[in-house]
């Protein structure tokens, strides 16, 4: 007894000397994403577009208002390359806690980028902020992130703030074209983001002065196994737009569901997650006609940004689909790790926040302008716009100076 | 209230509700006969959907005709568990299986993410694939009436199955004092066997069925499985007719429930409702 | 004075009578047997006095208090300690640490009880056995461990239920000895047994038990000569 | 059971590596590591005083171990409410929560004692899920207030969490090995072996089974809150989940259920497999890592069905042979 | 029919069983009689293999079958009534009979078995479709028996099917076992009730301590002293 615990007690010190050990040459960036459990789908995805972007910088390409992307790696560091290390969350933020610490104790890393849900990025930001650390967060789209106070922390992709007001613009301006959209049901998961998105759905409700009226309002759990009781729910409020804030794979459930059960509705508006993966648009088909939501970059994006051509194909070969939103945000926040490398020209923690501070990146990856930190790290040159699934493809819809296709309206003619 | 709703909630309700049936059935018959809570339940109910799945988009065959290639599968796959990870650990604290079966859902989860990657996947061009019988303003899919039907129809036969062939009177000895039905002539580890083959065939069909309206991916199976344990409890360990009434009333329940209570309770609902009846009968609706 | 005391006891499951109106009463040190065929009410009649079962009606005294509802646990604490029919050991536990079991019961105290328990196995002969685990011994010395720790909990009054089911002749004869010898110590014993010999050995007074009634009380050698005994548990063979 | 010199001494052996090792590695993933390791011991050793002594195999464990998180964390985020009151009332509270649920739950046998405690709690998550003031689902982050053991938050050493959890381990074990010489122990025992003999021998099943469960309520609380202070974030759907109910109950098993070593060995087992498998094959994004998990889990458990206890006690036995 | 050969038996390194050889001839009604610890049930045990013995042999009509599984021992034609009936509760008393023939593949020979046992046994036929809970003890051996019988065994073993009967009861069933042997079948019996069980048995052995220490017909062991002294109080 005594010998076998000493004996593992040994093995335990071992494990703790041998993980030690670890070197790196290059200017290392560390990411958090969910590589295992219900979330791997979209940290997949994630992992697959940041080594997209990494070759980009790393090599030389000619892409059109691309910064960094013909130089090979980081020129204010002498051309230095750029190599992405992955950590795994799990989706949970006790996990993503202990590998943010694991990523500051190896110390090869000069920034972290992260992470996928809210709920982990919280938590793994407060432990960067505590080491004085910077953190680049991609596409969590919680609005309280960024109304922290955080001094390390920046993130690139609108949140559901801008959303929001994306939505409530769009509605009125089919309000002005004399369509019918003042009854809007509610649906979303009940879960950090699914909650943070409607509250501020319901900001915007509140703020139209009893113009909108929210005439259902449905959480629902999250993991369900079916649907039906809240598809009748909104079914018996007969709302004009659905809005939904649906990160998983319920989605599905729900278009099918929609379907199933006769309702209609005159518009379908999505917050980023379910809707973007570009498998419900593939697989679900007809089903999903006519669904929108808002958009960060869709295929469609290279019609009138033809440059973007070199990464979409890039992003294809490896993964088999086409860019979306929340990979193009990740693939932008890569570049935006790199020009403060680049302007900072070192790579301590200080010197790369300052550096990140006064970010003023134009870059045409995304819609807007390009990235450009408020003083809580919010990225304020970001824009979003709305597409529409036609043909099982996205398409951008409005407004109109980004819009490559007519929308259908309503939805199901 | 409108009428129509309230059908239509109590319809939805009995056809998801015939698919718990049927997947607590696989449950119950393993839990009952070898009182071992199967952990990887719901990654039985994964396997099959996606090799249905992968049976619809590479050889072309429909899921309503892979069904009994399916059911065959996934009586192997119980087979085979029971001789691997179940016979090993058998007469040992009952804790270890559930460790036992812990681990090989891990397991099989993640091979599955391994070999066909995370991404969730729908059939949508199958032969029942979004059809619907509409008449007075209720809805029923057909993939969901066919599929309800079909888990009545198998729920009932094995229910037959097990009253009243010699097989099934040697499993609920067995269940009963395994020693004495050995000396009896029965193989016991042969029924112990066939009786994870046959749970596992029931959540096999119950998984052919659920890929007809029902998206695959290799965590599909937890939410399932939970519901299901919650669902044999309720009817009563090892009670077939239990496990088939307790998962239309789960059905119905989370349906009726989480519409008037509100949706993000309807599972509350169910174990509110559980913790009710347990207190009223310890042994559940059914129970011994 | 009666030390147990069961007056118009009843007890019915459903409609099913265990138990119609028993009257019984036992005097301190007194050895009273109870026989009777099986499914007779015996053990029913075990469980209402020590508290695992509620009768439907009637009242059981012990030393004049009322104890028809005092629950099994506190029963103990009274002075009334009971044996099984099946054998129940700790079967995990060494047999001093079954005796313990029984020893807590007066003794709170880890290392008083341990004592106490000593003197018990020292009693009771099982100290050479001291520290095997239960469950490895024969069913003598398991019922052996029963008895010991019944007696640890210092009660004024044991009920047996069928302690010498399963014994061979020796062996009983040893259980015979044992319950004397705790007879000595001044404690009032009622005897479940199906082994004639014992208890008409043991016994100083006999009741029968059928379908729930008490049929017949009294001395063994009135019991043996009573028609309606004879016919409803001995059978004509003992008649002869 | 142990002999009790026998048990001095390897338990010193271990409190003293605990102490110095992390002073010895200066790794703070090694520290995380050891905290973790540490405070799954004691949760599950904390689990084991009902699961394992008394019997009573619970799948709920999450409610206790989330209301103390909860309780810790709620009065430090509204208030700035020292966590240690904050900790106190969460054990005082997963008291009372115990005594409310176990009134009708003892009266339930086997598997359907095991589900109930599972449902009762899915419901108090659920109840949780839909609380403003603890932020539903969002969950509660601690806020940055001066380091220090009044607020209990150390940003950059871990060393003050380190040696917090390992005071609470040295409680729970030797309360449990104080226990398990007490007549409370015994009588534990003896209601998981022969419930009917035991009540004969004057054991008051249900208050037994009741106290068994206080004991571990209040523990597992202590726990909770310690957990959600290190992380610092809590959210039902991690603090309340079965995730954490089941970790609690496979890590006794794999060690050994109603062993004094059990939790301790089953957290040295399953914490740093599962970190390092994570570390090691996890990032690749195919779950390489948890595929050898999930195989290595199945493995021990037919290779060594007793648990690593029993592993422990052959091998001693077969060494006492030679 | 049945040649034990030098089997010896132990539980954790301590001997149960040592070097027991007996034989049982077609037809004939043996007896092992002996204390309870002395290893009667062992015996039975070993040999429908519910536990193994480390040594020795046993053969059933010529046939080794001692290392055969247990169910492939009750194919054979060993039917094993354990101790403490161990009907199973829950089954209808049918049903209970149905397993006891799970053996049998002809159901029709199966049916009349069953008429067979409804015959020896009345109560068992009013309480057909009742649960085997609700039988009382002695209802519950009958039961037992038959089950066994079910099997149409060339061997019967009964294990103590007196143990927990009231006298009038054991008696009944002890010569319901005489009834069961005229009508053909071999058995072989344990029991503690030494006097009416040598009554009526072929051969009796006596079992001490794990070893075989006497042997002979049943009346002519009634008759040495050592049973006399050691059974009978004599």
């Amino acid at each position: 007894m005594k010998k076998s615990i000493i004996l593992a007690l040994f093995l335990i010190l071992l494990l703790g000397i041998s993980s030690a050990v670890s070197a790196a040459e290059e200017v290392e960036v560390a990411l958090l994403y969910p590589l295992s459990g219900p979330l791997t789908e979209a940290g997949k995805r994630m992992k697959s577009v940041y080594e997209v972007a990494a070759e980009v910088i790393n090599g030389s390409y000619d892409i059109q208002g691309v910064p960094y992307a013909k130089s090979e790696g980081i020129p204010g560091l002498n051309g230095a390359k750029i190599t992405v290390k992955f950590y795994d969350t799990q989706g949970s933020p006790e996990v993503g806690k202990a590998e943010t610490e694991r990523i500051l104790q190896e110390g090869t890393a000069k920034l972290i980028i992260g992470a996928y849900q809210s709920a982990v990025s919280k938590p793994t930001s407060f432990v960067a902020e505590r080491h004085k650390f910077p953190f680049l967060c991609a596409v969590s789209s919680s609005a309280a992130l960024t109304e922290r106070g955080l001094k390390y922390f920046f993130r690139v992709a609108p949140t559901d703030f801008h959303d929001s007001r994306m939505f409530f613009n769009f509605l009125d301006d089919m309000r002005k074209q004399g369509k019918k959209v003042e009854n809007v049901a509610i649906v979303y998961e009940k879960t950090e983001f699914g909650v943070h998105a409607m509250k501020e759905v319901k900001k915007r409700v509140d703020e139209s002065k009893g113009i909108y009226q929210v005439v259902a309002d449905v959480p629902y759990a999250f993991k369900s196994t079916d649907v039906n009781a809240e598809v009748l729910k909104i079914k018996a409020a007969k709302p004009d737009v659905i809005i939904h804030a649906t990160l998983f794979s319920e989605m599905t459930l729900f278009a099918k569901t929609y379907e199933n059960l006769g309702v209609k509705s005159n518009a379908n508006l999505s917050f980023c997650g379910g809707y973007q993966n570009p498998k419900f648009a593939s697989q679900l088909k007809d089903t999903v006609e006519g669904y929108m939501g808002s958009c960060t970059f869709a295929e469609d994006f290279i019609r009138k940004k033809a440059q973007l051509k070199t990464i979409n194909e890039m992003y294809k070969a490896k993964t088999g689909m086409n860019l979306d939103g929340i990979a193009m945000e990740g693939f932008t926040t890569l570049f935006v790790a790199v020009d403060a490398f680049s302007r900072a020209k070192a790579t301590d923690p200080e010197s790369v926040t300052q550096a990140l501070r006064t970010t003023e990146l134009v870059i045409a990856t995304l819609p807007g302008k390009g990235v450009k930190f408020d003083e809580n790290g919010q990225n304020i040159w970001i824009d979003s716009t709305m597409s529409q699934i036609q043909k099982g493809e996205y398409k951008v819809v409005w407004p109109s100076d980004w819009a490559t296709t007519a929308m259908v309206w309503p939805m199901r003619p | 209230m409108d009428v129509t709703i309230f059908l239509q909630l109590v319809i939805s309700g009995l056809l998801i509700g015939f698919v718990f049936s049927l997947i607590a059935v696989g449950l119950t018959l393993i839990w009952g006969v070898m009182d071992i809570l199967n952990f990887a339940h719901g990654d039985f109910l994964m396997l099959a959907m996606f090799s249905a799945f992968l049976m619809f988009a590479n050889l072309g065959v429909d899921p309503v005709f892979s069904l009994p290639v399916i059911v065959g599968l996934l009586f192997f796959v119980g087979l085979l568990t029971f001789r691997l990870v179940i016979k090993p650990v058998l007469g040992y604290h009952a804790l270890i299986a559930l460790l036992a079966t812990f681990g090989l859902s891990i397991f099989i989860r993640n091979v599955v993410l391994f070999f066909l990657g995370p991404d969730f996947r729908v059939i949508n061009q199958s032969v029942l694939a979004g059809k619907r019988i509409s008449f007075l303003g209720l809805h029923l899919s057909l993939p969901q009436l066919v599929s309800a039907i079909g888990c009545v129809l198998i729920t009932y036969v094995v229910y037959l199955f097990i009253s009243k062939s010699k097989f099934g009177r040697a499993l609920r000895a067995t269940a009963l004092d395994k020693d004495t039905a050995l000396l009896m002539g029965i193989n016991t580890n042969r029924v112990f066997a066939l009786t994870f083959g046959l749970g596992a065939a029931c959540v096999g069909a119950a998984g052919g069925f659920l890929v007809n309206f029902y998206y695959v991916f290799p965590e599909v199976g937890l939410n399932f499985a939970i519901l299901s344990f919650v669902i044999v409890a309720l009817g009563g360990f090892g009670n077939i007719g239990g496990a088939f009434l307790a998962g239309i009333l789960v059905g119905l329940v989370e349906n009726i429930g989480g519409f008037f209570v509100g949706p993000e309770f309807k599972y509350t609902l169910v174990f509110i409702l559980y913790l009710i009846v347990i207190s009223l009968r310890p042994k559940g609706l059914f129970g011994w | 004075m009666a030390v147990l005391e069961a007056k118009d006891v009843s007890m019915y499951f459903g409609e099913l009578a265990a138990l119609k109106e028993i009257n019984l009463s036992v005097e301190q040190g007194e050895i009273l047997g109870l026989i009777g065929p099986n499914g007779a009410g015996k053990t029913t009649f075990f469980n209402c006095a020590t508290g695992f079962l509620t009768c439907t009606r009637g009242d059981i005294f012990f030393k004049g208090q009322n104890i028809t509802r005092v629950p099994g646990h506190r029963v103990c604490h009274i002075g009334i300690c009971r044996t099984f029919q099946i054998v129940q050991s700790f079967s995990e536990m060494t047999v001093l640490e079954n005796v313990m079991m029984g020893a807590f019961c007066r003794h709170p105290n880890t290392s008083n009880s341990m004592h106490s328990a000593q003197d018990i196995l020292d009693f009771t002969g099982l100290a050479d056995k001291r520290d095997q685990i239960a469950g490895s011994l024969t069913l003598a010395d398991q019922k052996r461990i029963e008895l010991a720790r019944t007696i640890a909990t210092e009660p004024d009054l044991i009920l047996l239920d069928e302690v010498m089911a399963g014994l061979n002749p020796a062996e009983t004869e040893e259980a015979i000895e044992l319950i004397k010898k705790i007879h000595q110590k001044g404690l009032t014993i009622i005897v479940v047994e199906h082994v004639m010999e014992v208890i008409m050995n043991i016994s100083h007074r006999i009741a029968v038990f059928d379908s729930g009634e008490l049929i017949v009380e009294g001395p063994p050698e009135k019991i043996v000569r009573d028609e309606r005994v004879i016919q409803a548990y001995l059978g004509e063979e003992y008649h002869a | 059971m142990q002999n009790d010199k026998n048990f001095y001494i390897i338990f010193s052996i271990i409190l003293i590596f605990m102490a110095v090792a992390p002073l010895v590695i200066q790794n703070t993933h090694f520290q995380h590591l050891l905290i973790m390791l540490l405070l799954f011991a004691t949760l599950s050793q904390a689990w084991n005083l009902i699961g394992g002594y008394a019997g009573q195999v619970s799948f709920g464990h999450a409610v206790f171990f989330g209301i103390g998180s909860y309780a810790a964390m709620a009065p430090l985020t509204h208030w700035g409410l020292t966590p240690w009151v904050g900790m106190l009332i969460g054990g005082v509270v997963a008291i009372i929560v115990a005594l409310i649920i176990g009134v009708p739950v003892f009266r339930l046998k086997g598997h359907y004692f095991a589900i109930s405690t599972f449902a009762v709690a899915e419901v108090v998550r659920e109840l949780f899920t839909n609380w403003e003031w603890v932020d539903g689902p969002i969950g509660l982050d601690a806020p940055v207030l001066e380091q220090g053991f009044y607020n209990l938050m150390f940003y950059k050493n871990k060393l003050p969490y380190l040696y917090i959890v390992l005071v609470f381990f040295f409680i729970m074990m030797l309360l449990t090995f104080r226990m398990e010489r007490t007549r409370m122990g015994y009588y534990f025992r003896a209601i998981k072996q022969r419930p009917e003999a035991a009540q004969a021998m004057g054991v008051h099943i249900s208050k037994y089974k009741q106290y068994a469960l206080m004991m571990s309520a209040f523990f597992t609380a202590i726990c909770g809150a310690l957990y959600g202070l290190y992380i610092l974030h809590i959210e039902p759907a991690t603090v309340l989940s079965l995730d954490i109910s089941i970790k609690i109950v496979l890590i006794t098993a794999l060690g050994g259920t109603g062993a004094l070593w059990g939790p301790l060995l089953g957290s040295i087992i399953l914490i740093p497999l599962q970190e390092y498998s994570r570390i090691w094959l996890g990032g690749t994004g195919k779950g390489i890592d948890l595929i050898l998990l999930g195989a290595l889990i199945v493995l021990i458990c037919i290779y060594e069905p007793r648990g690593i206890v029993g592993l422990l006690k052959r091998f001693n036995f077969q060494k006492g042979k030679n | 029919m049945l040649k034990v050969n030098d089997i010896s038996v132990r539980y954790d390194l301590i001997s149960v069983l040592d070097n027991v050889s007996f034989l049982v001839e077609e037809g004939q009604f043996v007896a092992i009689v002996g204390a309870n610890s002395a290893g009667k049930t062992t015996i039975l045990k070993t040999l429908s293999a519910l536990v193994s013995a480390f040594q020795g042999t046993i053969e059933f009509f010529n046939e080794r079958i001692d290392h055969l599984p247990p169910y492939e021992i009750a194919a054979k034609g060993i039917s094993h009534v354990p101790e403490g009936r161990r009907i199973f509760d829950k089954l209808t008393i049918k049903e209970n009979l149905l397993v006891g023939a799970h053996v049998r593949d002809d159901q029709q020979d199966v049916l009349e078995t069953l008429e067979e046992m409804y015959a020896l046994f009345p109560i068992l036929k009013q309480r057909q479709t009742q649960k085997g809970e609700t039988l009382s003890g002695g209802e519950r051996q009958q039961l037992a028996i038959a089950r066994g019988l079910m099997a149409k065994p060339r061997l019967l073993m009964l294990d103590e099917p007196s143990l927990g009967l009231s006298p009038i009861l054991s008696n009944k069933v002890i010569h319901t076992c005489e009834e069961i042997r005229r009508k053909g079948t071999t058995i072989l019996i344990v029991e503690q009730k030494v006097t009416e069980v040598l009554k009526l048995v072929d051969r009796g052995y006596v079992l001490q301590r794990g070893q075989i220490i006497m042997e002979g017909k049943g009346e002519e062991l009634l008759e040495s002293d050592l049973i006399r002294k050691a059974y009978l109080g004599l």
